[in-house]
This record gives structure tokens, C-alpha cells and sequence, in this order.
């Protein structure tokens, strides 16, 4: 698998994105930079963790108007496989590729903490290597994760089956005190329709060595890998 | 000129730090407070000036970069 | 106003300034003449306590600074060690005390960034930030916003530019009611062979600015920063810095860039004092002159005169000596990058900081004396006396060991600190494999088997008990937290956070406390190889309890040997390495239980320290232990419930204690302890090793069910405790 | 009644979001844009219908809450 990583100023999961993918795919991925117009042809892009311009104004809004997101959405509208990653899933939205908004966390606090979640697709490019209402753990680690739709956007993301993955608790209910930042619906991640572009705030690269707390989050990629060869 | 544009919440979206103010008046003894909404409040200095102008121009900066309509209606005043 | 650099400096200017009449003498012998203004100014953020030293500088000059792995002691920007494979550990710990008494959010924020520039000034790049806050106590009035603020201040800075806030430590205590400490540890990896270091060199070489602009931020803040805390410094507003840590995240990445060619000849952050202490301690330290125009310093505002310029603490921004003719390659890295850089300067043969602006000569000062002929003061002072043996006869004890417990674990002082930490984010990089929570935290050196565990400790009840014992007891404790990881001890930094040194009795808790810091040291072979002062920490006279924190940094050199405070199954076998003998003296059970601080501190034996400590650390290495929590605040009981509820797991234990006071053994304070849990099929084998390695250990129980029980004292679920735990901040802070 | 509330920085306090706001603009293409500060807008739904009390009302929460007085000004308009 090809993969590239689209860099922004402040990005700064940028290299644990490098460091999973390559130990994944076994080849290093490309590096785009936010002010390159032409990008590399990859069976991925991903785009990264961190403070792209330092969230000011919104999360994700200035890097979502970038040269190199252009770019990228065309690689979208080719069919091309797209995952973005807590401020890439914010910069995702900002483009209008996934729908929504990504607002302050209820607690109006920055949270780190390791996100129960449940697989709720496991029929997905992204997901293929879970088991269907698998329950992973994944470090969560953000400020602005309040996922918002208005009620018929939800309707249809529920009725699509585009919710990915929810936050839940040992049990796997969607319960309030589950739902780490008071997004609607619980919701952690989500797909578009066509299937090829993914946002979640949970980091699983930061979840594929033991020594890291655990190891859910492989599968993640390898699902990518999956729905590459097949 | 100046150009002052009021970014705020729509209606039907959540807005928790609103509701963190208005918790915190209270708690504070500031009672007869019914709703508190927060939003932004940006200001531009042109070098524009023509206002009509001005206007048109800064109503497409809201448009492309300083509101998300998903969630934020803004108005915009020119002086 | 217009602005006259050649203001007749009268007295009261002088005195505005901070300095004593002897200090003003003196400058006017350095320059033959007297200063202009901004001469003037410049004198007066030199030679203040904070960048001077002046106070302190002789009891520093004490501590042991070297060793096998020291490669630069105090004196650079950073302490740096050796960790082997040619790569180095960079580190220092800062106070930001007073900016963020004045303004929470931002001085923590910008406290973040000054200890961040001072450890990738020197080549390395940023992987773990600590803290170590004091506040006052949790019924004053300013204590929660002043908490809410600084934490979420912490976060927003290295939460942004994406270095993990890894662990810290936090007490609440009167005698911060008025002065709140914040004391930031940066710690950063770099190859050895690409260090930087201040000193220029090189007559006609570029002086080079780069990062964020000028502007009229925190002018006086150095001067602030040494000057006791009246009600009314509450209204000194305008001089508050704000942090951007979009612009700090781009500068490194710009640094480490450009530190990866061979363009750069010398590198220093404009910390406090901002481009007068950098230019100075560049030139001084090379033994050369600065000839700088100040109309190419990038300003933010308009009118900035070069007074406010030179005196200005506007964040984010390096001063580098670039070799000639690489200006333009250089500029294209910070163009890249969208920070300023504009060459402001060059390097000359004078010896002299000689400053034009608008085409005029405002400042013309020889730069070695303005940097070491400051004033450096013996200011008298008495060695403390350590406080009277507390009686254990004198202290009752509990009705009920349930509740005794319930009540320390969910006092201010041993509540969980997660309400802290899960704003930090600890994560970010992925090196990180011990999170808040534990003894020390530890991240990996990237792409190796090697990992750096580091702990910041002070316990300050102790140091005001008896300063010598407390500053031994905070190297200590830094000590014994590396230990329990697993990891080898190599060095500290320091930030010695004292009141007004021209107190006699003060000046003797600071004396005291480096006795006690320099003994433990040596004997511990861990020296000191950066730190911070931060006196006249002093609101209306009252002074706050003597808080020298320490950050010790150790490497384990097989992360994947590392322990957790966390038994890992049932089964495991609870023992507890040392003596206790009951020290209730200056203790969290008299605090909490009886609302006293009286006492002295338990006593340290340093060889015994050190016995204890290589003994844990070559079971882990052994892999013998699965688990290992040192004794610290609150005793035993505590830290056997600490290990309960990180893993889950109950425990049945027995204290065997016929000695002392059962309410002594189970919450006395005494020195050297190591609980570990061990696989049943090790226990044995531990125990002879223990016998033979002459280190006292006995069998406390088992790790079992979802109890906590100590027979004939205690029986609670886990699941009780945890929750008692976990309520007190939160609580506090809803 | 309604009051709106302006939260500024003050003058020479560093606005990092300005800047970056300013910096994005241009580099959407946007000319002519000499300065962004950006700031707070609070709206409060007030039970009170006297305006001089609420006025009074609104200044006390301003001072106590709603601005940081180390750092910023604010304004009040009530209707
Ligand atoms: N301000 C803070 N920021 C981050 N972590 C903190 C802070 N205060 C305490 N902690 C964490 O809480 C845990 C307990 O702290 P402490 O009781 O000081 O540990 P110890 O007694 O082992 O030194 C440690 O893991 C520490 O890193
Ligand atoms: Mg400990």
C-alpha cells in the first residue's frame, strides 16, 4: 500500500501517523505539505493529529482551505481512500467531505483518556479486521471532539450505517457518561457515503505496541490494507 | 475601515460554553439570567473604502473562512 | 510622551529600577559615565535576582555538578547528560511563579514555553513535559481559578505544540495562598554531536532574530519576578506575556531544521530579560562584542523605543550567530515556516553591546562586566533549626482504619490528580509507556529499546520542618520514584523556590535546604545539571513554605523491562523492602487526621537509600518484580491502596508489627521503603536475594479478590477507594 | 432584555488567533486586510426590564466573570 501523510503547521501527530503506517505497510509514507498543490498518487492519504494553525478561529479551519486540501479532495472524488484523525477529522468536516462539526468538548476541557469504542461497521474499508460491535480501546486525546449534526444529518448518517465507531461503556451501551465529549449520537467516528473517506477523533496509531498501553488500533490499518488487496 | 463581524451560534445548536457562563453567573449570585449564548467577535481593519465594497468583500471572507454554517450565522458591520 | 534615551538618572530612577545605590556606583564605574535609559534598563534586568543570581549564585557554586554521565552542567541553557549510543538527554526545570499568580492561564502557558525554548535551544528535540505546582489552600477564595488556570494554561500550550505532559506533582498549603508555584520541566533528546551552545564567536559573523515579532509584552517581568508580592503588583497588568504556541511549535521545528545543517555557530532563547539577556550572555560568553541596529528588529507596535525593545519578554523568539554568508539559506527555513527573521546585527572585536537606533548610539556597555562583575551577595543567614521530635504518644489513633483511610486517600493532599492530568495531553508523540499516575513517567527514546523515566518531587512540609532533611528528601524522593520504574538514576535540575533572601531566616531554609540537597547527591552519585532560583517568593512578609523542587531524569536501558505501580495478577506475593519504625513527625496523618504540621521529617539514611534502590533496580532488571511503588506521603497503607486501585485487584494482607503504634507503622512517614509484588514462583528467591544483599523485606499478603484488607484493621472494596480517590478534585473543581 | 457583550483584548496584548486569521485570509487571497483581532461576544437574556439596572447588572458580571481584566476590555449594549 502507498499511503502519504498531509503535514500542516502544527501538526504534531504527524510522525506517530509515519511511524504506524510504515510499521504496517513495511514502506514509509509520503510526506505532503500543506502548501504543495500537486500530491503524490498513494492508495491512501492521511491526514494527522495536532493544531494545524494552532485550532485558532475553529479546529481544523484554516488547514481545511490549504493548497494541498484541494488536492486532496479531488483524490476523494476519485475514489481515493481518505482517513483523517482528530484535528484531520475536524479538517475533514471543515471541507464538507464528512458532514458536521466538531465543537468544544462539553466539559470545555482538553481531554486525554483511552476511549472505549465500539465498532458499529465493521462492513468498511476502515473496519474490515474488527468484529461487528467489537469493543476497542483507543486513546482520545482533544479539545474540540463534540461531534455536531443537525437532526436529519444524523438520520441519514444512522440510516447509512456511516456511524463507525461510538463511544461506549464495558458493556458497549451508548450511554452518557460514555460519551467522552458530549458528541451527538455518542459518535466517535464516521464514513461518507461513498465509503472512502474516514474521520475519527480516537488515535489508533497511538495504539499498535503493546508497550503503548495496547494494541487495538492495528487493526484499524489493517483493514485498509484488506480492502486494498480484495 | 473597520470592518466588525459578530460570529454566533445557530439556533438549535448546543453551545456548552454558554451554558458554562450561565451556570457560573448563577453560582456567582447573579440570578434573573435566562440564557447566555457565546460567540465570536472579529475585526478587520481594511485598507478598503469604499463600504459597499468593503461589505461585499468581507461577506465572502465570512463565507470562505470565518464562519462554519453547519453550526454559525454571522452579521457583519461596517463603519 | 516623547521618549529621551538621555534622561538626567536621578536616584528615584535608579531606585524604580531596583537597584541599590552600591549596584548604581558600580555601573558608572563600568561605563566611566553615567547611563543612558536604556542603559539603565538594561543594568537593571541584569542584575535583578532572577537573571543575576545574586543572592543564590554562592550556595549554587556547592553542588556537586559532575559526573560519568554529565556532559554540560549548569552554565548552558539545559543540563545535558550522556544516555549512551552517542544521544543525550537535555533538561531543566523553570519557575513561572509570579506571571501566573497575575494571570493563571497565560503565565503557566508562557512559563511552558520559556522551558521549551531553553532545552531545543540546544539542539534537542522536545519529548516529555512535567510540572510541579503549589497552590494555597483549598478554602482560599483564589485557589480554584488560580488551579483551573494554570492547569488548563499547561495544556493549552504543550498540548499544542505536541510535547506529552507526562507527570508532576501538586500540594495545597496556606503559605501559597498569596504566591502560587509553577515550576515547568521540559526534557529533550539530541545527538551529542549536535549540540548547541550560546557562547559567539566569530568577528563580523551575523546576528540573526527569527520567531515572533517585538512587542510591549511583560517589559519588567525579570525585575517583577525579583521584587516581594504587595496587593498592589495585582494591578501591574499590562506586563503580562501571552503565549503562542502555534508560533513555539513552528519555531522548533524551524531550529531543529536549521540545527540539522551546518549553518549555525551559536543559539540562545530570549527568555526572561528577552534580547538584553541573550545578546549579553552570547557575547560575554565568546568574549566579543554585539554591534546591533535595533530598526531591524521586527516590531508588533509602533513607536517601540529601544528601551522597551531590549527590555521587552514578547515569547517566541532565538537570537542565532549564523557562519557568513549563509543568511539567505537560513532565511528560507524560517520562510518556510512563516517566522520572522531579520539579521539585526554582527559580532565585533569591542567587547561591547553597542546599540543604534534612528541612527544614534543609545547604548555602548562592555559586556563581561555587565555579565559577571553583577553583584553577587553573602546575605547573612541563620542554619535552621529542625523542628522538635514529634511523640508518638502524642498522636491518637483512629477509631476506625476504614475511615482513617477513606479520609487521607481523599484529602486534597493523596486524591487522585487525574482532573490534572487528562487535560495534559500525556500521549502525543507515542513514546510514551508510563502515563500519569505512577512513580515516575517514562518515554522511549525514539526508534531504541532505551526509555528516560523522570519524577519532580518536594515534599515542602518537610523542608520548613527541617530544611537540611527536606532537601535531601526531595533528591530523594526523585530517587526512589526513578528506582521503582526500573530505571538508573543519572541526574537533576532543580527550581529552589524560597521568600526574601534578605531574610535571614529565609536565607538559612535556602542555605539549609542545598546542604541538605548537595549531601544526597554525592552519596546518590546524581548531580545537578541545570536549574532556576526563584526568590522573594513573599506576599505582605509571610513566606511561602521553602519548596526546592527537584527533576531527576533516569535511563532504563531495556524499556521493555519497566514496572508499573500496578501488581499484575492474582496470586502475586505483596512485600515491603526497609524498616518502618513509625515516623508520625511532619507527616499527611497528623495534617489531615489532626489538623497539625508538627514534627520533625523522618530521618534519611543515604547509604540506605542507595542500598535500596540498587536492589529494586536489579530485581526489575532481573525481571523478578511485577510490581514496585515506593513509600512516600501518607505511609504505608496508602501506597499498598495506591498499587490496589491501579490494578483493580484486592489484597489480603497481615502487618506482622509488634514494635510501634499500629496507626505509626501503618501511616508513618519513614524513609527508604519499596513495596513490590512478586509472582508467587519468585518469592522465595527474593527474599534470599534480599537476605544476601543485607536489605530488610517481609511478606505483607497476597494480591487477591476485589477487597482491600488488612486483617484486623481494614476491609474495603477497591472499587470504595478508587471512588474516594477520584471525587476530591473534581469535586472541587465542578 | 437582551444584552450583548464585547470582550476585547487590549491594546498591545499580543492576539495570536488575529494573526493567524490574518495570515489565512491573505492566503485565501484576500487583500487589503491590514489588522485581525479577534474577541468574545456574549449574548444574556435578562429577566430584568429596567436597562440602567441591568446595565449596572451586566458591568458587575463583566468585572467579575465575563472579562479577564488583566488582558481585556469590554463593552456593554444593552437592549
Ligand atoms: N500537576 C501534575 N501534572 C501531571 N501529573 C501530576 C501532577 N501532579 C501529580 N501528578 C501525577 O500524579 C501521580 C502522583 O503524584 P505524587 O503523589 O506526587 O507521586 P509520588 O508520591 O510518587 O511522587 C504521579 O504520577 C504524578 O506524575
Ligand atoms: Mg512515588
Amino acid at each position: 500500500m502507498k499511503s502519504a501523510v498531509l503535514m500542516f503547521p502544527a501538526s504534531n501527530c504527524d510522525r506517530d501517523m509515519v511511524v504506524a503506517l510504515t510499521k504496517i505497510t513495511g514502506t514509509k509514507p509520503e510526506i505532503i505539505w500543506h502548501n504543495d498543490s500537486t500530491i503524490p498518487d498513494v492508495d491512501l492519504i492521511a491526514l494527522p493529529g495536532g493544531f494545524s494553525f494552532g485550532d485558532y478561529l475553529r479546529a481544523g479551519a484554516m488547514a481545511a482551505r490549504s493548497p494541498a486540501v484541494k488536492a486532496v479532495i479531488e483524490h476523494a472524488n476519485r475514489g481515493g481512500k481518505l482517513i483523517g484523525i482528530c484535528n484531520g477529522f475536524q479538517v475533514l468536516t471543515e471541507t464538507g467531505l464528512l458532514p458536521g462539526a466538531l465543537m468544544r468538548n462539553a466539559s470545555l476541557k482538553f481531554i486525554c483518556k483511552d476511549a472505549l469504542l465500539k465498532v458499529e461497521n465493521n462492513q468498511t474499508s476502515f473496519t474490515n479486521a474488527y468484529a461487528k460491535d467489537q469493543l476497542i480501546t483507543v486513546p482520545a486525546a482533544h479539545h474540540d471532539g463534540n461531534y455536531f449534526a443537525d437532526e436529519k444529518v444524523l438520520g441519514q448518517l444512522e440510516d447509512n450505517d456511516q456511524v463507525i465507531f461510538r463511544y461506549v461503556d464495558d458493556q458497549g451501551r451508548a450511554t452518557d457518561t460514555a460519551n467522552l465529549n458530549g458528541s451527538r449520537h455518542n459518535i466517535a467516528g464516521i464514513m461518507n457515503r461513498q465509503g472512502n473517506v474516514l474521520g475519527m477523533m480516537p488515535h489508533p496509531e497511538r495504539h499498535i505496541e503493546d508497550v503503548q498501553g495496547g494494541t487495538d488500533g492495528l487493526a484499524f490499518f489493517e483493514s485498509i490494507i484488506n480492502s486494498l488487496n480484495s | 475601515m473597520k470592518a466588525r463581524i459578530y460570529v454566533t451560534l445557530k439556533n438549535g445548536v448546543l453551545d456548552p460554553q454558554g451554558k458554562a457562563i450561565q451556570h457560573a453567573l448563577v453560582a456567582l449570585g447573579f440570578d434573573g439570567v435566562d440564557d447566555v449564548r457565546q460567540g465570536k467577535f472579529i475585526e478587520l481593519e481594511l485598507r478598503e473604502t469604499d463600504s459597499v465594497k468593503a461589505k461585499a468583500n468581507v461577506e465572502e471572507m465570512c463565507k470562505k473562512l470565518l464562519s462554519n454554517p453547519v453550526i454559525e450565522n454571522y452579521s457583519i458591520h461596517i463603519e | 510622551m516623547t521618549w529621551n534615551n538621555n534622561v538626567e538618572i536621578t536616584g528615584a530612577l535608579v531606585k524604580e529600577h531596583g537597584l541599590s545605590d552600591d549596584e548604581s556606583a558600580l555601573i558608572y564605574e563600568i561605563l566611566g559615565r553615567a547611563p543612558t535609559l536604556t542603559e539603565l534598563g538594561i543594568f537593571s534586568v541584569m542584575w535583578s535576582e532572577h537573571c543575576s543570581y545574586k543572592s543564590s549564585k554562592l550556595h549554587l557554586k556547592t553542588l556537586p555538578t559532575t559526573g560519568d554521565h554529565v556532559i554540560h552542567g549548569p552554565g548552558e541553557n539545559a543540563g545535558v547528560i550522556d544516555i549512551g549510543d552517542g544521544q543525550a538527554a537535555i533538561f531543566k526545570m523553570e519557575s513561572h511563579n509570579h506571571p501566573s499568580y497575575i494571570e493563571p492561564y497565560q503565565g503557566a502557558a508562557t512559563g511552558v514555553g520559556g522551558i521549551l525554548r531553553d532545552v531545543f535551544t540546544m539542539g534537542a528535540r522536545p519529548v516529555a513535559n512535567m510540572n510541579a505546582l503549589r497552590f494555597g489552600e483549598a478554602s482560599h477564595p483564589k485557589t480554584r481559578h488560580l488551579l483551573s488556570g494554570v492547569v488548563e494554561g499547561i495544556g493549552g500550550y504543550g498540548n499544542c505544540v505536541g510535547v506529552p505532559t507526562v507527570g508532576g506533582e501538586t500540594n495545597f498549603h496556606s503559605s501559597y495562598n498569596g504566591n502560587i508555584l509553577v515550576n515547568a520541566m521540559t526534557v529533550g533528546l539530541a545527538d551529542q554531536d549536535k549540540i548547541f551552545l550560546s557562547a559567539a564567536s566569530g568577528i563580523g559573523n551575523p546576528v540573526v532574530y527569527v520567531g515572533s515579532k517585538t512587542g510591549r509584552d511583560g517589559i519588567h517581568g525579570a525585575t517583577m519576578a525579583s521584587a516581594e508580592f504587595t496587593e498592589e503588583s495585582e494591578d501591574k497588568r499590562p506586563t503580562v506575556q501571552v503565549g503562542d504556541p502555534f508560533t513555539e511549535k513552528l519555531l522548533i521545528e524551524a531550529c531543529l531544521e536549521l540545527m540539522s545543517t551546518d549553518m549555525i555557530v551559536a543559539i540562545q532563547d530570549m527568555g526572561a530579560a528577552g534580547l538584553t539577556s541573550s545578546s549579553v550572555e552570547m557575547a560575554s560568553g565568546g568574549g566579543v562584542g554585539f554591534d546591533f541596529n535595533l530598526d531591524m528588529v521586527p516590531q508588533r507596535e509602533e513607536g517601540m523605543t529601544p528601551y522597551e525593545m531590549m527590555l521587552s519578554e514578547s515569547q517566541e523568539r532565538m537570537l542565532i550567530i549564523l557562519k557568513p554568508g549563509r543568511e539567505a539559506d537560513a532565511k528560507k527555513i524560517f520562510d518556510k515556516w512563516d517566522l520572522d527573521f531579520a539579521v539585526i546585527g554582527i559580532i565585533t572585536d569591542t567587547g561591547k553591546l553597542t546599540l543604534s537606533f534612528k541612527g544614534e548610539i543609545v547604548a555602548d556597555i562592555p559586556t563581561q562586566p555587565l555579565a559577571d562583575n553583577s553583584p553577587e551577595y553573602d546575605r547573612p543567614w541563620v542554619q535552621p533549626v529542625p523542628k522538635d521530635e514529634l511523640l508518638t504518644s502524642g498522636v491518637a489513633a483512629p477509631d476506625d482504619y476504614n475511615e482513617a483511610l477513606l479520609k487521607m486517600i481523599g484529602s486534597e493532599h493523596l486524591c487522585s490528580r487525574s482532573w490534572i492530568w487528562q487535560q495534559y495531553d500525556s500521549q502525543v508523540m507515542a513514546d510514551t509507556i508510563q502515563m500519569p499516575g505512577g512513580d515516575a513517567a517514562v518515554v522511549r527514546v525514539h526508534g531504541t529499546d532505551k526509555a528516560l523515566a523522570i519524577s519532580t518531587d518536594c515534599s515542602p512540609r518537610y523542608c520548613f520542618a527541617d530544611p537540611v532533611t527536606g532537601g535531601m528528601h526531595a533528591v530523594v524522593e526523585t530517587y526512589r520514584n526513578i528506582s521503582a520504574v526500573g530505571a538508573e538514576p543519572l541526574a537533576i535540575t532543580d527550581c529552589l523556590n524560597f521568600g526574601n533572601p534578605e531574610r535571614p531566616e529565609i536565607m538559612g531554609q535556602f542555605v539549609g535546604c542545598i546542604q541538605g540537597m548537595k549531601k544526597a547527591c554525592e552519596v546518590l552519585e546524581y548531580p545537578v545539571v541545570s536549574g532556576n532560583v526563584s526568590l522573594y517568593n513573599e506576599t505582605n512578609g509571610t513566606g511561602i513554605h521553602p519548596t526546592p523542587a527537584i527533576g531527576g531524569v533516569g535511563l532504563l536501558k531495556d524499556s521493555s523491562k519497566m514496572v508499573t505501580i500496578s501488581p499484575q495478577a492474582e496470586g502475586e506475593v505483596i512485600m515491603l523492602i526497609g524498616e518502618t519504625k513509625g515516623h508520625l513527625g511532619a507527616s499527611i496523618y497528623i495534617d489531615v487526621m489532626e489538623g497539625r504540621e508538627e514534627g520533625a521529617p523522618p530521618a534519611i539514611d543515604l547509604e540506605l537509600e542507595k542500598k535500596h534502590g540498587e536492589f529494586v533496580r536489579s530485581q526489575i532488571d532481573k525481571s523478578n518484580i511485577a510490581a514496585c511503588h515506593d513509600v512516600s506521603d501518607g505511609g504505608l497503607i496508602i501506597a499498598l491502596s495506591e498499587m490496589a486501585m491501579t490494578s483493580g485487584l484486592g489484597m489480603n494482607l497481615r502487618f506482622n508489627n509488634q514494635k510501634v503504634p499500629m496507626h505509626a507503622y501503618v501511616f508513618g512517614e519513614d524513609q527508604g521503603r519499596y513495596i513490590i509484588s512478586v509472582k508467587p514462583e519468585n518469592a522465595d528467591m527474593l527474599k534470599a536475594a534480599a537476605k544476601d544483599a543485607n536489605v530488610v523485606i517481609e511478606n505483607l499478603g497476597t494480591v487477591t479478590g476485589k477487597n482491600f484488607i488488612v486483617a484486623g484493621l481494614v476491609d474495603l472494596s477497591v472499587e470504595k477507594i478508587k471512588e474516594c480517590h477520584g471525587k476530591w478534585m473534581s469535586d472541587y473543581m465542578a
